[in-house]
């Protein structure tokens, strides 16, 4: 029996002012398979798939579904042909609820009248997350959830208009094992069902766990295909990075020295109780815990975003009033936030600006900011953390996910931190620069700063962390020291099942 | 004339006051607040007999009926108004009569004035007749005018309009050849005048709507040299507008009493409201004002 | 599940405590609303008399209608500052329709004495067509809503004047200033008007489909597009209601004091906008309901009837005004407008 | 390697062929601004003389001055509907200051013929004053800018109707008239007062920081609060000088017509942010600068100029302004501004 391709994408190629982000690319998806897209940071991955879901109109080059061949003015198109898709920048509408934003556009209607019939709809939504064992109420406005709850709803989302090809762009980048697990679940499931996947990821095991068939890009060009049975882990790596990559976490020993930062009893009402935890110099302090155990809370509240109800924090000894992140920074703080969309970039500013911001005083000569100096840090962070730009004055909100997070991240380090705060650091960057960011940290650990690390990706919280605090449900329900800890003990803690025995 | 008798007054409200509200199209235009002057001169020199209220249209006329009609629901014992329109205020009229509160306009004269309403003021139409025949006299008939107009939509402007207009039909030598809106801005008119002398078109005189936008008109012509060539001439005399006489710059303006008016709504208010009849109109004529007796008017 | 009905549990008791809280929250402009009834009919006894209630409502009628379209257009992150200019527009076009046959100065000698329709209809078309072309322009070239109806406001306005040659156009047929004048069963028509539109604008926006695509519009634009939304079309209609609204407007206003002028509605869509947003609307989209702009527009004009019933200077009221309107919007707890 | 090299090339063989594309978008307004003054010195001889091109910029002199204050608030997402109001308000306080000793009706008999500096400090100070509690009002109480402007627009001209009760304040010293109606070397005052202040907003913009802080709080708040920037302070003083450069424009604005009238800057706000926006700036924020706003003030001041030179009757030029505002921002590509 031949094979039975949904999709066959063949030449495509898409410009846009300064860049070619995809060169003459190819895909292939055969008929319930999921297939897996990878490539690096700004690889055109998404961009590919916008062509699908019809946001972008490929300049040239043909796409064929279901042995025909399409055109796809919009999304309204796809989404008829039977194509849905999880953005890889989620887009909740804050104020609506979560059932009218996942039946946006496909309201059940009472009768003839017109007149949404929202009981129906709640229903509908609760139908959905039962299929799907997803515990959110549809009733809650969406700007009440947290991130990963955004990103569950928004899988939902795709799933719900049964389609026969589902886009997924990097639908874990904000959830943690648990609810992969569970999606997971939901996609052997569809496979049966003869449902197509486009699976895109940075998450390298995954990929193994999952997909049948693997596609690889490098800058916009189409590197090669095969399945992933054939096609080992470091040889798809090397064809997505172009050389050889160690894939082992660059831990380097630092020296462990004073105590730099101490949190007492740090409270906020509905959020976290009673969090207390010490940092030392040359350290890399990981937080472990489930979505919603509140990491981001805390640190959050400690980097003077939020008011913390009780509590103490001590830098080098002395008590300190952070009451705002301009405090914070002045105590030699930083923090990378979680939701880079919302609260890190400044979308329609350049690259550029965007890193200079936490730090401009570096860059003034008296009343002038000193341009000169700006644009050669800016250029030689950009070579740091390879940041894929046509150049730094581009406006942000061009870049790639991955290339965007890397930007922040520089922002961050041109404060010159004594402890760095990363939430969720890695979330939606390469394998490779991952390894360059994980390089980075160590290297500011043997530097004698400090570094604290929230990721919901065990392995790089094992990998990475001198001591690892585990958080459930606003508390600290355990701390151990690095040789202590295994995968399976921070998921006991993290659950709150440790008390159970 | 013709006279009115009050319908049904009841000679004041409860504390013996005589409650009297007074609606002004625009209280940002000067002339108005001079006539406010007036009525409050006439007020005061009653002792504590009237109590008045004072409320400001903002030149649009549904919320000028709105004001009536609170005046109405107050039980005012006379209304006066300055119509922002002559011909909208069949509404206001209707309601004043229908609850027997005397209703005064001043300064414009409304199409529609029924029994039981008064008119104090004078014909707008005369100011631009008033000024244009001077000019026209200045001109030695024959020459190119320019008209600066009010608001567009204002109907002072467009009575002052027409008089000019009127008066240059009777001169076959006298050509208007240009009319703009300065809306009744002495900024603007300066603008405009400073741009139609950009445009080196031939300009002899300019009959402005109002006194100050003469004023910018002849600060533009100031500017330009051209003092004392272009013969301009407003209406109102404000004091402004007299100063600018008494200097020789502003040929002519047209007073326009604003005491007079003011005072005069004020009498016909009480003498109503004390159930005393009036004459339904009460005419206050326009008056020249030229070098010749600026000083009457100082 | 054990630790989610835990957290529920939780949530709920917060939720009893916070309950006085949180009704003010929800209900302050409409607290502060009541505060402003309670204090005016302290002062001036005047204040509650029905007629004088009537009278607040009948006056806020026309911003009320004009303030519903444009609550609508900002809740999609849109402007309208055209609606004082159309109002203007279809305010001359129906009256020069409206003409009584024994004027001497009609503007059409040949079309006077026509049936109260055809100037209705005329005045609601003029409204829609200008609401339909901001709507298009937006859509179409994606130029700021702000500049679209900028440049509508002005044309609107020229063309009023030019249509009626800066005049008013007078002398209304009885029918036709019925709308503006007449009552039933006591009640004034334009109360009875607004509240039927507001009640089918309400369903509008709450039940419909189309009602939640304007909420999906404003909220995220993007999200919008990617659920495959015809955001172009929806702009275009909901310009195209507040048109409508703003026509309706324009009928109202002329009918009410008898006479369609070039100049009216000077500055009524500051009124209207601000209408929309002390009763909660968000510039920044998503958020508003009519019920709320009702009271915006309810607050304004008891501000205005109650300071003059006051007898406050026309300067001091200006200042009041401006600070009261500061004020109930700093007491609202509803912040997230800007 | 050779890869990367070979994609270089295409790149840049690329560029040099949307070059001109490019240009067209960056530089989009002023091809079209100097497309209208091409257009005009065609239809109209008199339009090209120096004399006029000076009149044009005099008369936006005082606009422009308001609009980049305005562009600096706009770029924070905010709005400043109160300029035109301040600026009544400053004339007014500043004319009173500066009257002339010869002159009876003086408003403060004793405080005549005063050196120019205390009515132009008066003057400065109240707008300063002005734009201060705008800021405060909205960086403290998180009320929308809209509302807080909205209220100082009516407060101001009420405050302004009242010190001045109603009437313009006239005859003022010959000094300082100049302000308003000097020249030096030929140029008049009020262009040269300008040109310094388009100077000093755009170095203060493009070259400090805190003109990357004012961009950053445009471009995203919360990023901002986060990156450690006092939002608050800077919000303040962006009002702060905005309601500088609006007390600035009533100064020149009293003495270029020798009167200080509470009437004056009425509706200025409104072509203050036209300006802003036909020169690019973006009203959800993060986008703008001040020779765009400049761009765009001459683009409404060349209207006006070419209109009246053309001598487009009243009406037809409020048409035709509007048209031609819309079209220019449709024809200039940079479309994210809504
Ligand atoms: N609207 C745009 N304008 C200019 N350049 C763009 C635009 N959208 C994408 N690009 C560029 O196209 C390239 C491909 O981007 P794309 O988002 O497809 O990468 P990706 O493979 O999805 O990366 P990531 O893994 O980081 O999400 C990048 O270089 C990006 O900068
Ligand atoms: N804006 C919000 N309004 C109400 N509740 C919120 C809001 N944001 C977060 N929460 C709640 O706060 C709790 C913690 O949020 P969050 O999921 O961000 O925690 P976390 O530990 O940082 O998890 P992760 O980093 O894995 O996402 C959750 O119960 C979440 O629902
Ligand atoms: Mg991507
Ligand atoms: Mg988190």
């Amino acid at each position: 029996m031949a094979t039975e391709y949904i999709l066959e994408m063949e030449n495509i190629t898409k410009r846009f002012p300064g860049v070619v982000a995809l060169d003459n690319v190819q895909l292939k998806v055969r008929k319930g398979t999921v297939h897996a897209l990878m490539g690096e940071n700004g690889a055109g991955k998404s961009t590919l798939m916008k062509t699908i879901i019809g946001i972008n109109q490929p300049d040239e080059g043909t796409i064929k579904f279901k042995g025909e061949k399409v055109e796809i003015p919009d999304t309204n198109a796809a989404l008829s042909l039977g194509i849905s898709m999880i953005h890889q920048e989620l887009n909740p509408i804050p104020h609506m609820t979560v059932a009218e934003n996942i039946f946006l556009g496909r309201e059940p209607v009472i009768g003839k009248s017109g007149f949404v019939d929202k009981k129906q709809m709640v229903r509908d939504a609760e139908k959905l997350f039962d299929r799907l064992g997803i515990a959110i109420n549809p009733r809650v406005k969406m700007k009440e959830l947290s991130i990963a709850n955004t990103q569950i709803v928004e899988i939902a989302k795709a799933i719900s208009y049964n389609s026969d090809l589902i886009i997924m762009d990097e639908p874990t980048s904000a959830i943690t094992e648990k609810e992969v697990a569970n999606l997971f679940k939901i996609i052997r499931d569809l496979k049966k069902h003869e449902v197509s996947i486009i699976y895109i990821t940075h998450k390298m095991d995954e990929v193994y766990k999952i997909c049948d068939d693997i596609t690889v890009f490098r800058d916009g060009q189409y590197i090669g295909s095969d399945t992933a049975e054939n096609l080992g882990k470091e040889e798809m790596i090397k064809m997505m990075v172009g050389r050889e990559l160690n894939q082992v976490f660059h831990k380097e020993e630092a020296e462990i020295g004073d105590v730099l930062l101490s949190v007492k009893n740090l409270t906020r009402k509905g959020e976290f109780e009673n969090v207390s935890f010490e940092l030392r110099r040359g350290e890399i302090l990981g937080f472990a815990g489930l979505m919603g155990a509140g990491r981001t809370e805390v640190i959050e509240c400690l980097f003077g975003v939020t008011k913390a109800d009780t509590g103490e924090v001590y830098v080098q000894g002395k008590k300190v009033e952070i009451k705002s992140p301009e405090d914070a920074i002045k105590h030699k703080m930083a923090l990378l936030t979680e939701d880079r969309k919302l609260t890190g970039c400044f979308l329609v500013l350049s690259v550029k600006d965007n890193m200079i911001m936490a730090n401009i005083d570096k860059f003034t000569n008296g009343l002038f900011l000193n341009k000169k100096k700006i644009k050669n840090v800016c250029l030689e962070e950009k070579d740091k953390l390879k940041i894929k730009t046509p150049h730094i004055n581009q406006l942000i909100r061009n870049l790639s996910g991955g290339n965007q997070q890397k930007v922040l991240i520089s922002r961050w380090l041109l404060t010159d931190p004594e402890v760095l705060i990363l939430d969720e650091p890695t979330r939606g960057i390469d394998v490779g620069a991952k390894a360059e960011i994980h390089k980075l940290m160590s290297k500011l650990a043997q530097q004698g700063k400090a570094v604290i690390m929230i990721s919901s990706e065990l392995p790089e919280v094992l990998g990475m962390s001198d001591r690892v605090v585990v958080m459930h449900e606003g508390k600290v329900t355990g701390e151990f020291e690095r040789q202590d800890v295994s995968q399976e003990m921070i998921m006991k803690f993290a659950t709150g099942t440790h008390k159970d025995h | 004339g013709c006279s009115s008798s009050p319908a049904g007054t009841d000679g004041g409200s409860g504390d013996g006051k005589i409650k009297v509200g007074v609606s002004i199209a625009n209280f940002d235009d000067t002339f108005l607040m001079y006539m406010k002057d007036g009525m409050d001169a006439y007020a005061k020199s009653l002792g504590g007999e009237v109590d008045v209220t004072y409320v400001d249209a903002k030149e649009d006329a549904p919320t000028q009926l709105n004001q009536v009609e609170n005046f109405i629901s107050q039980g005012m014992d006379a209304i006066i108004v300055v119509p922002v329109n002559t011909q909208a205020t069949e509404p206001m009229s209707n309601s004043a009569v229908a609850e027997g509160i005397p209703l005064i306009y001043v300064n414009r004269v409304p199409d529609y004035l029924p029994e039981g309403t008064t008119f104090v003021g004078s014909e707008s139409i005369d100011a631009g007749i008033f000024q244009m025949e001077y000019l026209a006299e200045l001109l030695g008939d024959e020459g190119n005018v320019v008209i600066m107009q009010g608001r567009l939509d204002n109907e002072a402007s467009q009575k002052r309009t027409e008089g000019v207009q009127q008066v240059v039909a009777e001169h076959p030598g006298i050509e208007i050849t240009k009319t703009q809106t300065a809306n009744w801005s002495r900024e603007e008119g300066m603008t405009l005048m400073e741009n139609w002398l950009s445009s080196g078109d031939k300009i002899n005189a300019v009959a402005a709507n109002n006194d100050d936008m003469a004023l910018g008109a002849i600060m533009a012509i100031e500017a330009a040299g051209l003092l004392g060539e272009i013969f301009v001439a407003g209406v109102d005399a404000t004091p402004d507008a007299i100063a600018q006489v008494e200097a020789g710059k502003l040929d002519a303006t047209v007073f326009q009493d604003a005491n007079g008016q003011g005072g005069g709504a004020m009498e016909a208010a009480v003498n109503l409201a004390k159930g005393n009849a009036v004459d339904q109109y009460i005419w206050i004529p326009f008056q020249l004002v030229t070098p010749d007796n600026y000083q009457d008017f100082k | 599940m054990k630790n989610e009905s835990e957290k529920k549990v939780v949530t709920m008791s917060k939720d009893y405590k916070e309950l006085t809280k949180d009704i003010f929250k929800k209900y302050g402009i409409v607290i502060i609303f009541l505060g402003m009834v309670a204090l005016l009919s302290v002062l001036s006894p005047a204040f509650l008399q029905t007629r004088n209630l009537l009278n607040v409502v009948r006056q806020i009628s026309v911003i009320g209608l004009v303030a519903m379209g444009v609550t609508m257009v900002i809740i999609t992150t849109g402007i309208d500052l055209s609606s004082g200019s159309v109002i203007a527009l279809s305010a001359v076009v129906a009256a020069s329709l409206a003409q009584r046959p024994d004027w001497a100065a009609a503007k059409f000698p040949g079309l006077t004495g026509l049936p109260v329709i055809v100037p209705i209809m005329a005045g609601l078309a003029v409204g829609t067509i200008a609401g339909c072309i901001n709507g298009t322009v937006i859509a179409k070239t994606k130029i700021p809503p702000f500049i679209a109806t900028l440049g509508m406001m002005t044309v609107a306005r020229g063309v009023a004047l030019l249509y009626a040659d800066g005049r008013p156009i007078s002398s209304l047929t009885e029918s036709y200033n019925f709308i503006g004048q007449g009552e039933v069963l006591g009640i004034p028509f334009p109360i009875i008007l607004l509240a039927i539109m507001a009640l089918a604008m309400h369903t509008l926006l709450n039940n419909t489909k189309f009602g939640r695509y304007v909420y999906a519009i404003g909220g995220n634009e993007q999200a919008a597009v990617v659920s495959g939304l015809n955001v172009s079309k929806y702009k275009i209609l909901i310009y195209t209601i507040a048109g409508f609204l703003s026509g309706m407007a324009g009928i109202v206003l002329s009918a009410r004091i008898s006479s369609g002028q070039p100049g009216l509605g000077l500055g009524y869509e500051l009124d209207a906008i601000a209408s929309a947003v002390i009763g909660g609307t968000s510039l920044s989209g998503g958020i508003g309901t009519i019920p709320g702009t009702i009271v915006g527009a309810l607050i304004i004009g008891v501000l205005n009837n109650g300071l003059d019933l006051l007898n406050v200077s026309a300067y001091w009221q200006q200042i009041v005004k401006g600070l009261i309107i500061v004020g109930a919007v700093i007491l609202d707890e509803r912040k997230n407008r800007s």
